[in-house]
């Protein structure tokens, strides 16, 4: 790009921060909390500091083309490794700190690391135990150096020590900040700037290759698009080795200036959030739910007044809140109730969570349930979703301020195209962000990038009437009925899951006539009911066989049905047939994951016999199986289920779909 | 699942290993630190630990008519672990008290650091050197964690009461340099969460963590532990004995400890004396002390 | 709920470790410290309810500054040191005298009138030096037989000033009168300008106390008080410690009794500091919580509006009580008090105020 | 002024010895406390010659003061004896023993006046007014063992002292509003004087009846309270409490009641303090200060002994007796109202736990 003129549009990394250090001399850059305060760096001290570790570097024989392992929690020092090794044409790869030391032994040898900047003792231990594996491992350094003091100093180095280094030499030598800037205006922005390997589930984790253009402009559009600014403050939490960090905190910093603040420790990471208050959060959903869990808890116990007091506002929220952040119009007695609840429990919630100067937050990955989604929407919070992958630079998608809605995941970012494929139903895009190739995997950049440029996300989705994506399913989970029709299960799992009655559920349909459901219901709400409405029941299987619940569920099934129907390519996956299963699936008894994900393949063995009475017209199955207890002990639950069926309703979204197209 | 991978799956994966990691972490430590102070390197230690820094000599003590301490000998030596073991009553805990100066022994010499000494007011022990923690926690209960380990600076605090009275100038910068000092501590025994805690309000580990935080705010050369795992879970223990090691092998601070868990006076010390009814009825390496058959019958055959 | 901390993070030691580290209670302080400088002053002026009143500023503002000043002295023995002391009085007795005898000159050394303040300061200066005299007993003794040698002090001084006619410059009443309190050409005389000066003693040592208890010599005094043997032990000199917070302590309990005896009575005799004011000071201690500057405050505010609220309550609602069953009805709230608060909560209303505070910060959640 | 030459030769011996006696002792003693001892030997030892030439001068009228002031000691050690008894048993430092003292004695007066008011003669009126204060402080010790030191329990010696001074107010606002706050004249004993040894002396010893009686009385009190620590199971389980709390509640004597007794006998205490000081000063407010009078008392006995209350209180009375005539004479009147207190801080400087107190070994 503009490679004569790099103040005025940098195109690398380094030469960001170079800019930044003259734009933004003073501002805030960095804050790490350590010794109790939070150490803080302006982008002139960061510029010092960078330069003097990558004179450190180079000192130690780093040189172009080289690769550089990072590895550790979020610190600066690690930050301004991947900007220090840049500078001098090294190539970063971040590793996730928690890895075990073998996966970290492939990614090392494959990525054909010379150099290991770590944080800690546990990152060099997990690296001397397998240093006999990887020959071109010529030195580790470190950042924290306590526990460190006995060990081979031939092996080991501190970041201090080259940047000690790397000052003595700019001390010494006058040319030597010279030289070290034109290697910096040297750098262009097609130049690899980082490989992040992704964790594939099924074989090697593979190396994306980003290019320095793919992080700048894919940082300087996402802060274009959220009006991010150097006022702006964030809190880097999330694994350095993730895309997301990476051009969070890192792309979007380093091109609008922002600032980044390290927790402390993984420990007082929630403690350091309320401090900092940043402005810019992501978390994944899962993050948000243990929080809205943690407020419900502690709710639990407050006193009889302010319980209702919580409750009550937040009903007004629930009424209000989402249309008054939209700036919505909204009737003036909510707005003032509004006002109220801000004073007494909106505000206070946000500030007890640290989101109080919260202007932007995204959550991703996972669908969100509408109910957690708007919760914190109608606290106030600008709670948004994306959608994106490591060869996108993350975005893809993002949902706009204004139009924020709980089952897409937005619009095509800036710059960013989007097509459906026919007949997978598969998103591709094309985008500034789009990676420079797999490292080492020719065969794999061809699968996955197209000729013409588009990349293969993998995911199944569709383009809704209001242009925003919705995303359905797996690509390869995304199987068809008999009449042809898309069968997408991860999508109607999800839509079941959100309602509160729904623990969880397995959906069955492909190569089938019809789809049908295992359900579980959700013995806290459910229980609730029960209590409300005098429902006696002893155990789980009693209340799931209650013909009370049987209606509630067919409602609830009847009611998503219905709303499938007026989805394209989804409408085909109603569900005709359902069963509550008479025991909650179980991690012990190998039914769900360790991480509660549902292992299908396992349950339709496990409950073929249900399965078969699903799809064979009849009324009741039995069924037994063996479970695990909790004492490890074994035995055998078995009972009658009950198969209900239910309404199905035509498509209305076909028209739409072909307009759309 | 495709070759591509869905960008978020990466921090779920990344923020639930990272939860599990510290305890685990840890137990590597304890384990490497356990190694590293164990038979390994006992040997590098004797090298290292040179003359003798406090000598007792035939010190004897008795409150009235009873007798707590008589007529004991023993040495530490610079950078050593000492470890003082005996039943109950044996006067272990009496000991450290002569030897801080808090009792002082009706005969008998005290040598520290080539001074003899008989009686003084454990000020001057404190200043001379010599620090310590007590068997049932002594924390300044009032204070935060903080303000008990900046307790401990007291001795290396100089600014008189007017600069501290109007807060200003040297003062401040007094206090500042030695929040540091205290916060590298802080930081070393991992109790940044309790920074800011009333000591009164905390679990007892996490207590006993705090006052070796204030022993070691003193910066002291002789480090006295009475009793330092004293109904500690094992998980605190190996924190603790990690804690012990670090600060005798890389601040080199001499250590004098009573304790009753055997493993752990067995792996953390160079050299045990065993006190028996305020006698002292052996004095050597672990290895010696476990073979004596006074001692096994004393004590290791009593009561364990 | 008022609480909003997130945000306020800190980038160094000071500022971590500032008097008020939250932005809200800066504010607070702030607010309050204008008011009282400022706003009664002009209310005062403009006669606005109940300002206008000069009751409100001579006998409820005026004593209850002073016996602040006096309360933060005895909370810095008291709470912080955890030496007890009941011969305050006393203290308030020396402050006072010396203060009149540096006043109005003692010709016998040749020492001629001093201005006022340096009158005051001398008066707790010399205070100070007693405070320490009468402190060395500490050193060797704890606890209630401590108390005892404090009351030595408070019967001998309550004598020597009663006895010594040196002190009241001979005057055959045994009463004096305090010099014009001319403060470099300010005569203070109105009850504002009363108000005014014993307000800016007092938010200065107030201050002064502040920072001396959260710095090093005030965890000297937390730590010979939580655990003497252990401070020891670190290296905290008990001598210096105990002798320091005494001296502080009847420093301020000093420059207090000059001004309740200059600024607030204008003329008095030794019975102005009695025993009972001493168990007065110690209450105000008590009830508005040891170890706390703010409840040296809370404690003298409430003492000193019992009896006025037990005078204009009953009346208001017409049934006037007689002064003797006021001042046994006081007995009776008192005593009451001090064991309530002693039962459920030991550290009194500034352990109340903190734990509302707490809640605030942690509103909504109750913990 | 023929004492001074005395007193300055035994002065100089005395502070010799107590040099002497300083450097021989092998204890732990700083420069500070070698000064302070050395002072107060030669403070002591001019006193004491001063007085011993005073006693040569006029010995008539120095036996004439010693007596009395022996005998003015015995009433504050009627006050110290209930002191040590709640002392003792629960560690309880009671400020409120002088406000008992008060409530007694205005019960006492108080239903005295009002039974004679209404014609009752003396012989029944006296034991109904004495049968009514002992309920009355049957009440508050039961008042105070419930509400004040049972929640109480386990605190330290400080928090309990100071409640004692809160249930001070309470008794005397509350005995004032009850009984009023006048002065009440009570006449149970003589208070006439009898002239001894006029044979011997010029003049003669003035010896005050009241004085006897209130020796004699304190006399067959300590007797009584012996006897009933020696003799009944009550006294026997106080001792217990006395020496061991938990030891004794794990024995199965319950510590609530055992401590509603000890105050109850303290109260029973305070009411014969009450008769003796009533008779002398008239019941009033003042007589609480009794009380403020009786920690010197304590100090210099110690805490814990009922032989050290009665010593204590003969040295203070006779000690400030003297002191206020033959010192008053030099530097001004009214040294009674202090000497006490400095006469209990110097032996606090010399020994802390008191003359018959046990010495106190410090542990950490």
């Amino acid at each position: 790009m503009n490679a004569g003129q790099p103040q005025a549009n940098p195109d690398t990394v380094p030469k960001l921060l170079v800019r930044n250090a003259q734009v933004f001399a003073t501002r805030s850059a960095f804050r790490e909390k350590t010794l109790g305060i939070w150490q803080t760096w302006t982008w002139s001290e960061v510029l010092e500091e960078v330069r003097a570790l990558a004179l450190g570097l180079q000192a130690l024989g780093l040189g172009k083309g080289d690769t550089v392992a990072i590895i550790g929690d979020n610190r600066p020092h690690l930050y301004w490794t991947f900007t220090a090794a840049q500078s001098l044409g090294a190539i970063p790869v971040p590793l996730y700190q928690d890895s075990v030391a073998d996966e970290m032994a492939y990614v090392l040898d494959h990525a054909e690391v010379r150099f290991a900047v770590v944080e800690d003792q546990e990152q060099t231990d997990k690296l001397l135990s397998i240093a006999d594996r990887l020959p071109r491992l010529a030195r580790i350094v470190y950042h924290d150096p306590r526990g460190l003091e006995d060990y081979d100093p031939d092996r080991l180095t501190s970041i201090e020590a080259l940047q000690k280094t790397g000052r003595a030499k700019l001390a010494a030598d006058p040319g030597a900040a010279a030289a070290w800037m034109a290697g910096v205006e040297a750098g262009k922005g097609a130049d690899v700037s980082v490989m992040l390997y992704t964790s594939g589930t099924t074989g090697r984790p593979k190396g994306v290759m980003l290019t320095h253009d793919n992080v700048v402009i894919s940082g300087r559009n996402a802060n274009i698009f959220d009006r991010f600014t150097p006022e702006d403050t964030m809190i880097a939490y999330l694994p350095m080795a993730w895309v997301g960090d990476h051009i969070f905190s890192y792309g979007q910093a380093f091109a609008g200036g922002l600032t980044v603040c390290c927790p402390e420790s993984p420990e007082t990471a929630i403690d350091d959030r309320r401090e900092i208050g940043p402005s810019y959060f992501f978390a994944p959903p899962r993050v948000f739910e243990t929080m809205l869990t943690q407020i419900m808890v502690r709710m639990e116990d407050a006193g009889a007044i302010k319980k209702g007091m919580f409750h009550y506002f937040l009903k007004v929220a629930r009424r209000a809140g989402e249309n008054v952040l939209d700036g919505k119009p909204v009737g003036l007695v909510d707005r003032m109730l509004y006002g109220l609840g801000d004073l007494l429990v909106y505000a206070p919630l946000r500030n007890r969570i640290g989101f109080s100067n919260l202007r932007v937050a995204y959550t991703a990955g996972e669908a969100i349930g509408p109910e957690l989604f708007s919760f914190f929407r109608s606290l106030g919070i600008n709670l948004k979703q994306l959608y994106g992958q490591t060869e996108a630079s993350v975005f893809i998608t993002l949902q706009p301020d204004g139009e924020v809605f709980p089952e897409t995941v937005g619009k095509p970012g800036p710059d960013v195209q989007i097509r459906i494929e026919e007949g997978t139903g598969e998103v591709l895009f094309k985008s500034p962000g789009v990676f420079h190739k797999y490292f080492k995997n020719d065969e794999a950049t061809a699968a996955t990038k197209t000729a013409e440029g588009w990349v293969r996300t993998g995911d199944a989705g569709f383009i809704d009437a209001k242009g925003h994506l919705r995303i359905i399913d797996r690509a390869k989970d995304v199987g068809r009925l008999n009449s042809g029709a898309l069968f997408a299960p991860k999508y109607v799992e999800n839509r079941l899951k959100f309602y509160p009655e729904v623990k969880e559920a397995v959906v069955f349909g492909n190569g089938r006539d019809f789809a049908t459901a295992f359900i579980n219901i959700d013995l806290v709400s459910v229980g609730n009911w029960a209590e409300r409405n005098n429902v006696i029941y002893a155990s789980y299987q009693e209340l799931a066989a209650n013909p009370q619940v049987k209606d509630m569920i067919l409602k609830r099934v009847e009611e998503m049905n219905r709303s499938l129907a007026g989805e394209p390519l989804v409408s085909g996956s109603q569900v005709t047939r359902f069963l509550i299963l008479h025991k909650e699936l179980d991690a012990d008894d190998g039914e769900l994951t360790r991480t509660q994900k549902v292992r299908r393949g396992f349950i339709a063995d496990r409950y073929g016999a249900l399965i078969t009475a699903l799809y064979d017209g009849s009324r009741q199955a039995h069924i037994s199986v063996e479970v695990t207890y909790e004492d490890g002990r074994k035995g055998k639950i078995e009972g009658d289920v009950d198969i209900v069926d239910v309404p199905t309703f035509p498509s209305t979204a076909a028209t739409l779909k072909e307009a759309a197209e | 699942m495709s070759s591509n991978t869905v960008m978020p799956v990466a921090p779920a994966a990344g923020s639930t290993a990272a939860s599990t990691q510290p305890a685990e972490a840890s137990g590597l430590a304890v384990a490497a630190a356990r190694a590293a102070g164990g038979a390994g390197s006992r040997e590098d230690r004797a090298r290292r630990t040179g003359e003798v820094i406090l000598s007792v000599e035939n010190v004897s003590l008795s409150f009235g008519g009873v007798r707590a301490i008589s007529d004991v000998s023993f040495d530490i030596r610079k950078g050593e672990i000492r470890a003082i073991i005996g039943p109950n009553g044996a006067g272990k805990t009496s000991m450290l008290n002569v030897i801080n100066g808090f009792y002082f022994p009706q005969q008998g010499v005290i040598t520290f650091k080539g001074e003899k000494r008989r009686e003084m007011r454990p000020y001057f022990a404190a200043s001379s050197g010599i620090s310590r923690t007590f068997q049932n926690v002594a924390l300044f209960k009032g204070m935060s964690t903080l303000d008990n380990m900046m307790a401990g600076r007291t001795l290396k605090m100089q600014r008189g009461i007017l600069w501290q009275a109007l807060r200003f100038g040297p003062a401040v910068n007094e206090e500042m340099r030695h929040r540091e000092v205290v916060e590298k501590l802080i930081d070393f025994l991992e109790i940044q969460h309790i920074r800011k805690v009333p000591v009164g309000k905390l679990p007892y580990g996490l207590q006993k963590r705090v006052e070796l935080g204030r022993a070691l705010a003193m910066e002291p050369e002789l480090l006295l532990l009475d009793e330092p795992m004293a109904g500690m879970n094992l998980e605190e223990k190996e924190d603790m004995s990690r804690f012990i090691i670090t600060i005798n092998q890389h601040l080199g601070t001499t250590i004098a400890l009573i304790e009753h868990d055997m493993g752990v006076v067995m792996d953390l010390s160079d050299r045990v004396v065993v006190l028996e009814y305020g006698r002292k009825i052996a004095d050597g390496t672990p290895d010696q002390v476990k073979a004596d058959p006074k001692v096994i019958d004393a004590y290791l055959g009593v009561s364990h | 709920m008022l609480y909003r901390e997130t945000g306020q993070f800190k980038t160094t030691y000071s500022a971590d470790m500032a008097m008020l580290p939250l932005r809200q209670d800066r504010i607070a302080l702030g607010a309050l410290l204008v008011f009282a400088f400022v706003g009664i002053p002009l209310l005062a002026h403009f006669a606005v309810w109940p300002f206008g009143n000069e009751y409100l500023l001579r006998a409820i503002l005026l004593p209850f500054l002073i016996l602040s000043l006096a309360a933060i002295g005895v909370n810095i023995l008291i709470g912080y040191c955890g030496q007890i002391s009941l011969g305050s009085g006393a203290f308030m007795a020396i402050g006072a005298y010396m203060a009149y005898k540096f006043g109005t000159g003692m010709p016998e050394i040749g020492l001629p009138a001093l201005p006022v303040l340096p009158s005051i300061l001398l008066g707790g200066v010399c205070s100070a030096i007693v405070g320490v005299l009468f402190g060395i007993p500490s050193l060797r003794i704890k606890g209630l037989y401590l108390a005892v040698a404090t009351l030595a002090a408070q019967f001998f001084f309550d004598w020597l000033f009663l006895r010594v006619k040196w002190f009241t410059n001979y005057a055959p009443s045994g009463s004096v009168s305090a010099p014009e309190l001319n403060v470099f050409g300010w005569v203070v005389d109105e009850p504002i300008e009363r108000y005014l000066f014993c307000l800016a003693f007092v938010v200065f040592f107030a201050f002064v106390a502040k920072n001396l208890v959260r710095g090093a010599i005030g965890r000297q005094w937390m730590a010979i008080r939580d655990m003497d043997i252990a401070a020891e032990l670190m290296g905290i000199r008990p001598f210096f410690a105990k002798l320091s917070a005494f001296a502080v302590s009847s420093f301020m309990v000093g420059v207090a009794g000059a001004l309740w005896a200059f600024v607030y009575l204008g003329a008095w005799e030794p019975l102005a500091f009695s025993i009972d004011r001493s168990l007065q000071l110690l209450f105000m201690v008590i009830i508005g919580g040891l170890g706390s500057i703010l409840g040296s405050f809370l404690g003298a505010g409430f003492i000193l509006m019992v009896p006025i609220f037990l005078n204009v309550v009953p009346s208001e609602l017409g049934v006037p009580l007689s002064t003797e069953t006021i001042s046994h009805l006081e007995f009776i709230i008192f005593g009451s008090l001090i064991c309530f608060l002693l039962i459920k909560e030991p550290h009194g209303f500034a352990r109340l105020v903190s734990l509302a505070k707490e809640k605030l910060r942690l509103w909504p959640f109750p913990y | 002024m023929s004492g001074l030459s005395f007193a300055i030769p035994g002065g100089i011996g005395a502070v010799l010895a107590g040099l002497m006696f300083v450097l021989l002792r092998g204890d732990r003693r700083s420069v500070v406390d070698t000064i302070v001892h050395v002072a107060l030997a030669a403070v002591t030892a001019v006193f004491l010659g001063y007085l011993a030439s005073r006693a040569i001068d006029n010995p008539g009228g120095f036996l004439e003061i010693l007596v009395g002031g022996l005998l003015s000691g015995v009433l504050y050690s009627l006050v110290a004896l209930g002191f040590v008894l709640i002392f003792k048993a629960s560690g309880v430092f009671n400020y409120a023993q002088g406000a008992m003292v008060l409530v007694a004695g205005l019960a006492l007066v108080r239903s005295l006046d009002y039974l004679t008011g209404l014609g009752v003669a003396n012989i029944v009126a006296i034991p109904l007014a004495i049968l009514f204060s002992g309920a009355v402080m049957a009440l508050c010790a039961f008042v105070i063992e419930k509400w004040v030191l049972r929640p109480l329990l386990n605190q330290d010696g400080l928090t309990l002292f100071m409640s004692t001074i809160g249930a001070t107010f309470v008794l005397e606002g509350l005995a004032q509003m009850v009984f009023g706050s006048g002065v009440y004249p009570l006449r149970l004993f003589p208070t006439d004087a009898w002239i001894l040894g006029e044979g011997m002396f010029p003049g003669g010893i003035l010896v005050n009846k009241l004085d006897v009686w209130g020796g004699l009385i304190a006399a067959i009190l300590v007797v009584a309270l012996a006897a009933f620590f020696q003799y009944t199971k009550t006294g026997r389980a106080l001792r217990a409490v006395a020496d061991d709390h938990a030891a004794a509640q794990s024995v199965g004597i319950p510590i609530s009641w055992i401590w509603f007794i000890v105050w109850l006998v303290a109260g029973i205490v305070a009411l014969v303090a009450a008769t003796v000081w009533g008779t002398k000063l008239g019941v009033q407010f003042s007589i609480v200060f009794l009380a403020l009078k009786a920690l010197p008392v304590l100090i210099i006995g110690g805490f814990t002994s009922v032989p050290g209350a009665i010593v204590g209180g003969l040295i203070v009375g006779a000690g400030e007796k003297l002191a206020e005539i033959y010192l008053g004479e030099l530097i001004g009147g009214g040294i009674e109202y202090w000497f006490a207190y400095v006469l209990a801080l110097a032996v606090l400087l010399v020994r802390p736990q008191g003359l018959y107190g046990e010495k106190i070994i410090e542990r950490i």
